[in-house]
């Protein structure tokens, strides 16, 4: 296999957003061409995989060098961010104008970000994906609140180089698995000693990963983002960054028990509140964003808890979910000028395929059978009880149904025009609009397509579905290929 | 020394952040508080009687004692990436002046 | 107690006193102004720790052009009629 | 009150981060100012340049071909045992003074300045604009031996521009000079990288010989490397100036 994919990952879009600002004209096929290249690269990484590989940039090796680490963890999130990253960019293409470079330095970040294993390197390549956002955003044209994202997001990203600084004091190094090793060298329990790092380290990352209380910005940038920035937020960057925070949990998280309770308090409590906010939320993409901040406390509170696979399949179900649901949702509110739901009533019988791929995604959300979402929701729900862990499953079975009471009742409105009772019938959707773009049609019917076989296909194959490795799935089932 | 006053700097910039509601005091609030970080940063790096890690003709052997360089270099990323920060901060900043006519983000409004 | 120690202490609340200035500050300009002395002190604790690269990164870059920049935004605003 | 619950929040803060990083009881300290010991930390080997197995002591003036020919350890930190992080520095300049361009753009002109300036102002800041950028080229290319390097060289250039910018009323940078001198030099370093693969195996590897650790042509790569990056922030930051001293033409 070679190696050299790895680092091309990287260099590509940026080699491509240095040239396209000398070819103004080129920037979209430089943008392209790169989106192609990653994926193709993704493609042949996943597909020669064997066994971990760490690259060392510059010939030194770790801990000395940057080292990027790809193994099956980073494997998966590259192929998953390259894929989502490409169809957002094919779905939204008409907003990309101007915004090429910004796109391909993204891109380029994001994968940094889950590819480094180098502590500096990746805040970094957070700071980097981070500008490109706050950059986005500016599309909105609603600038007070790309500001208030700023602001909050480069105090997130200095709370982080704190701890990184106070974790190299400490041991000597910025390389993850060589402060692992280190760790695993001194002999008496380093967690008391870890607290403040880990704290500062967990605070500078929930702001990018969307935690409460720290999760003030995304609001504001949300609500009225067209179908590329908000999608990306919600999708890629949001992935991204997630991975970013499962990898550091995972690796570099020796907690004492009162600070493992203060972290799982900040994540489940971000879940719960969440979740009622969107309840309480009248508007589609107030109601998504919402619903996206209370996944990523699900997803940290599973990584929290140490079960990396259950929290990949959640991410992996939120990400391609919320990428379908926030794209159709920015497209509606793009269309009809509101995307209040009350005054959307019945707006997919306008365009049912659209509406058909939406509820797909929004099974799959809450999890319904028959869906992706329902093999992760049971293999957290099996892992936390493997675990002997009771009051989380608790905790996430009532916020389901909650959960479930909001999504539902978006979809009887967006689908059911007249009083209840009576059988919807097109004519009355008139006034809306929600046109069809081939693109997007093809897109979300082969996400739609994927979710439902992601969710039928393990019922068949597989008899322990509910306990499923994605991990080694990965190199079982793609890299024997 | 220069140590517990950077961690107060670090403070009074987030003090700032707290408090403060006028855009460009915000910006010098992250700025105060990105110098207390740089100004840590090399200090966690520093070593008592050690020399600036250079070699010259003077101090010709790496067997001197020398402070440690690698803050050093993460620091000359920090201030970097502060400066493009600011930029687009003080970019920002510009426009919203454009636009409201205020600096201060409570006489803006919701819109 | 050596000279050095006395100038950093001197340097450090010096900074930590223009820091709690600048933000306190009525006029907008003085909050730029007491920052640019405030990175020029810093510029004195890095030579003091033995980092002349940052010390003159900071100094062209901190204390020189970010002012530079801070000073051209408020004067676009004072232009446009608004109250700075 | 909002002052007052700031400060208490602060205060709170504070002595959380002082009671962890100076009081605690535990084994595993942080290391107070000063008492650091060099040995438990990677950074020993920048010193020694002996990351790849290299046993003998660095000699100013006299060793050669070491793994890295700076003597200006900090540089040899920045270009090469961690210049990715570099490379992903000069990214963020990039993305943000092209966040500057978006935001303040349209059809520009100069901003007037209050007073026009005379003669003898202009041709005086002529003269000094070409020490400071003679003084910006000295200091990237001799960033392996001497303080300074590539970012400040950079940040220089661009002050001299922006003197040109204050001392007349009709001086502007071409844009798209700027634009293709900064596209040009970031292309450059990652055909830089790209060339390590080529020729040494891995991205951003040195394939230069280092020379003499302490002479002006030595190092391998690192002024080259330090030569695009100061190009790129002066330019970078020159358009960043631009886009703050002009004014959208009205209509």
């Amino acid at each position: 296999m070679n190696t050299s994919f790895i680092i091309l990952l990287i260099a590509v879009p940026l080699g491509a957003a240095f040239l396209s600002v000398l070819v103004k004209k080129l920037g979209k096929y430089f943008l392209g061409a790169a989106i192609g290249f990653n994926l193709a690269a993704s493609g042949i990484l996943a597909y020669d995989y064997v066994s971990p590989v760490i690259y060392e940039i510059g010939g030194f090796k770790p801990p000395y060098g940057i080292s990027l680490v790809l193994d099956e963890y980073s494997l998966l999130g590259i192929l998953l961010l390259n894929v989502v990253f490409a169809l957002i960019a094919i779905m939204a293409c008409k907003y990309i104008k101007k915004y090429e470079v910004v796109l391909s330095v993204a891109l380029a970040a994001l994968n940094g970000v889950i590819l480094t294993g180098d502590l500096f390197n990746l805040f970094v390549f957070m700071e980097i994906s981070a500008i490109a956002a706050y950059i986005l955003t500016t599309m909105n044209k609603n600038i007070k609140y790309t500001f208030n994202y700023l602001v909050l997001g480069t105090l997130g990203s200095g709370l982080l180089l704190f701890g990184i600084a106070v974790i190299y004091n400490m041991f000597g190094s910025l390389n993850i698995m060589d402060i692992q090793n280190r760790m695993a060298i001194i002999s008496y329990p380093v967690a008391g000693a870890l607290v403040l790092p880990l704290a500062l380290i967990f605070t500078g990352l929930s702001v990018e990963a969307k935690l409460l209380p720290f999760s003030g910005w995304a609001r504001g940038v949300l609500k009225d983002s067209n179908s590329l920035v908000g999608t990306l937020i919600v999708s890629a960057f949001s992935a991204a960054v997630l991975l970013a925070f499962g990898r550091l949990i995972d690796s570099l998280f020796v907690m004492s028990d009162s600070l493992l309770i203060v972290f799982t308090v900040v994540t489940v409590g971000t879940l719960i509140l969440a979740e009622i906010a969107a309840f309480s939320k009248k508007n589609l993409r107030e109601i998504l964003l919402f619903s996206s901040i209370a996944q990523s406390g699900l997803v940290v509170a599973l990584f929290l808890q140490g079960l990396k696979s259950a929290a990949l399949l959640v991410l992996i179900n939120n990400v391609i979910s919320k990428m379908i649901l926030f794209t159709l949702a920015a497209k509606i509110g793009e269309d009809n000028g509101t995307d209040k739901l009350e005054d959307l009533k019945g707006v997919f019988l306008k365009n049912k395929v659209l509406g058909f791929g939406f509820t797909a995604a929004a099974m799959s959300l809450i999890g319904l059978p028959l869906f992706f979402g329902f093999i992760a929701k049971a293999n957290v729900l099996v892992s936390l009880f493997e675990a002997n862990n009771i009051w989380l499953p608790m905790v996430i079975l009532i916020v389901s149904v909650i959960e479930g009471a909001y999504v539902v009742r978006m979809l009887t409105t967006l689908w059911n025009t007249g009083e209840e009772g009576e059988l919807a019938k097109a004519e009355d959707a008139k006034q809306y609009k929600l046109t069809n773009k081939v693109r997007l049609t093809i897109i979300i019917t082969i996400a739609a397509i994927a979710i439902v076989a992601a969710g039928i296909l393990p019922l068949l194959q597989m008899n322990d579905w509910f306990n499923f490795d994605i991990l080694s799935f990965l190199t079982d089932g793609l890299g024997g290929v | 020394m220069i140590q517990y006053f950077s961690i107060v700097l670090m403070l009074v910039g987030i003090y700032g952040l707290l408090s403060q509601r006028n855009v460009i005091k915000l910006i010098a609030a992250l700025n105060i508080f990105e110098i207390g970080l740089n100004l840590f940063i090399v200090s966690i790096g520093f070593v008592k009687d050690g020399l600036v890690p250079i070699l010259t003709s003077n101090n010709e052997s790496s067997a001197m004692l020398y402070v440690d360089p690698l803050p050093h270099a993460l620091v000359l990323t920090s201030i970097v990436i502060g400066v493009g920060v600011t930029a687009l901060a003080l970019a920002l900043a510009k426009k919203m002046h454009d636009k409201y006519g205020t600096y201060d983000m409570d006489e803006m409004g919701g819109k | 107690m050596t000279v050095l120690d006395i100038i950093s202490i001197v340097a450090g609340s010096l900074m930590v006193v223009l820091g709690v200035l600048a933000l306190n500050a009525k006029k907008l300009f003085n909050t730029v102004i007491y920052l640019s002395m405030m990175s020029m002190l810093a510029v004195v604790c890095f030579v003091i720790m033995r980092a002349p690269d940052v010390a003159i990164t900071e100094a062209v870059i901190g204390s020189g052009l970010v002012t530079a920049l801070f000073v051209f935004t408020l004067f676009a605003g004072k232009k446009a009629g608004g109250k700075a | 009150m909002k002052q007052i619950v700031s400060i208490l929040l602060v205060a709170a803060i504070g002595i959380l981060i002082f009671s962890a990083l100076y009081f605690s009881d535990e084994t595993l300290k942080f290391n107070e100012y000063g008492n650091v010991n060099l040995d438990d930390r990677v950074s020993e080997k920048y010193i020694d340049k002996s990351v790849n197995g290299n046993t003998e002591e660095i000699i100013f003036g006299e060793t050669q071909n070491a793994e890295s020919g700076s003597a200006n350890m900090v540089t040899s930190v920045v270009v090469n045992y961690r210049s990715f992080d570099t490379l992903g520095e000069v990214t963020v300049l990039f993305v943000s003074a092209l966040g500057v361009g978006l935001l303040l753009n349209g059809k520009r002109k100069r901003k007037n300045l209050k007073d026009a300036p005379n003669f003898i102002l202009k041709q005086g800041a002529r003269i000094i604009f070409g020490i400071m950028v003679v003084f910006g080229v000295y200091m990237f290319i001799h960033g392996h031996i001497t303080p300074g390097g590539g970012f400040p060289g950079g940040a220089i250039i661009a002050a001299s521009i922006l003197l040109l910018y204050l001392s007349d009323d009709e001086f502007r940078v071409k844009l798209s000079a700027a634009k293709a001198v900064e596209s040009t030099a970031g292309s450059l370093y990652v055909i830089v990288g790209l060339l390590g693969i080529v020729l040494a195996g891995y991205f951003l590897q040195n394939f230069l010989p280092t020379g003499t650790v302490g002479e002006v042509i030595s190092s391998g790569v690192i002024p080259i490397v330090y030569m695009l990056i100061g190009l790129k922030v002066g330019s970078e930051l020159s358009s960043v100036i631009d886009g703050f001293l002009t004014e959208e033409v009205e209509g």
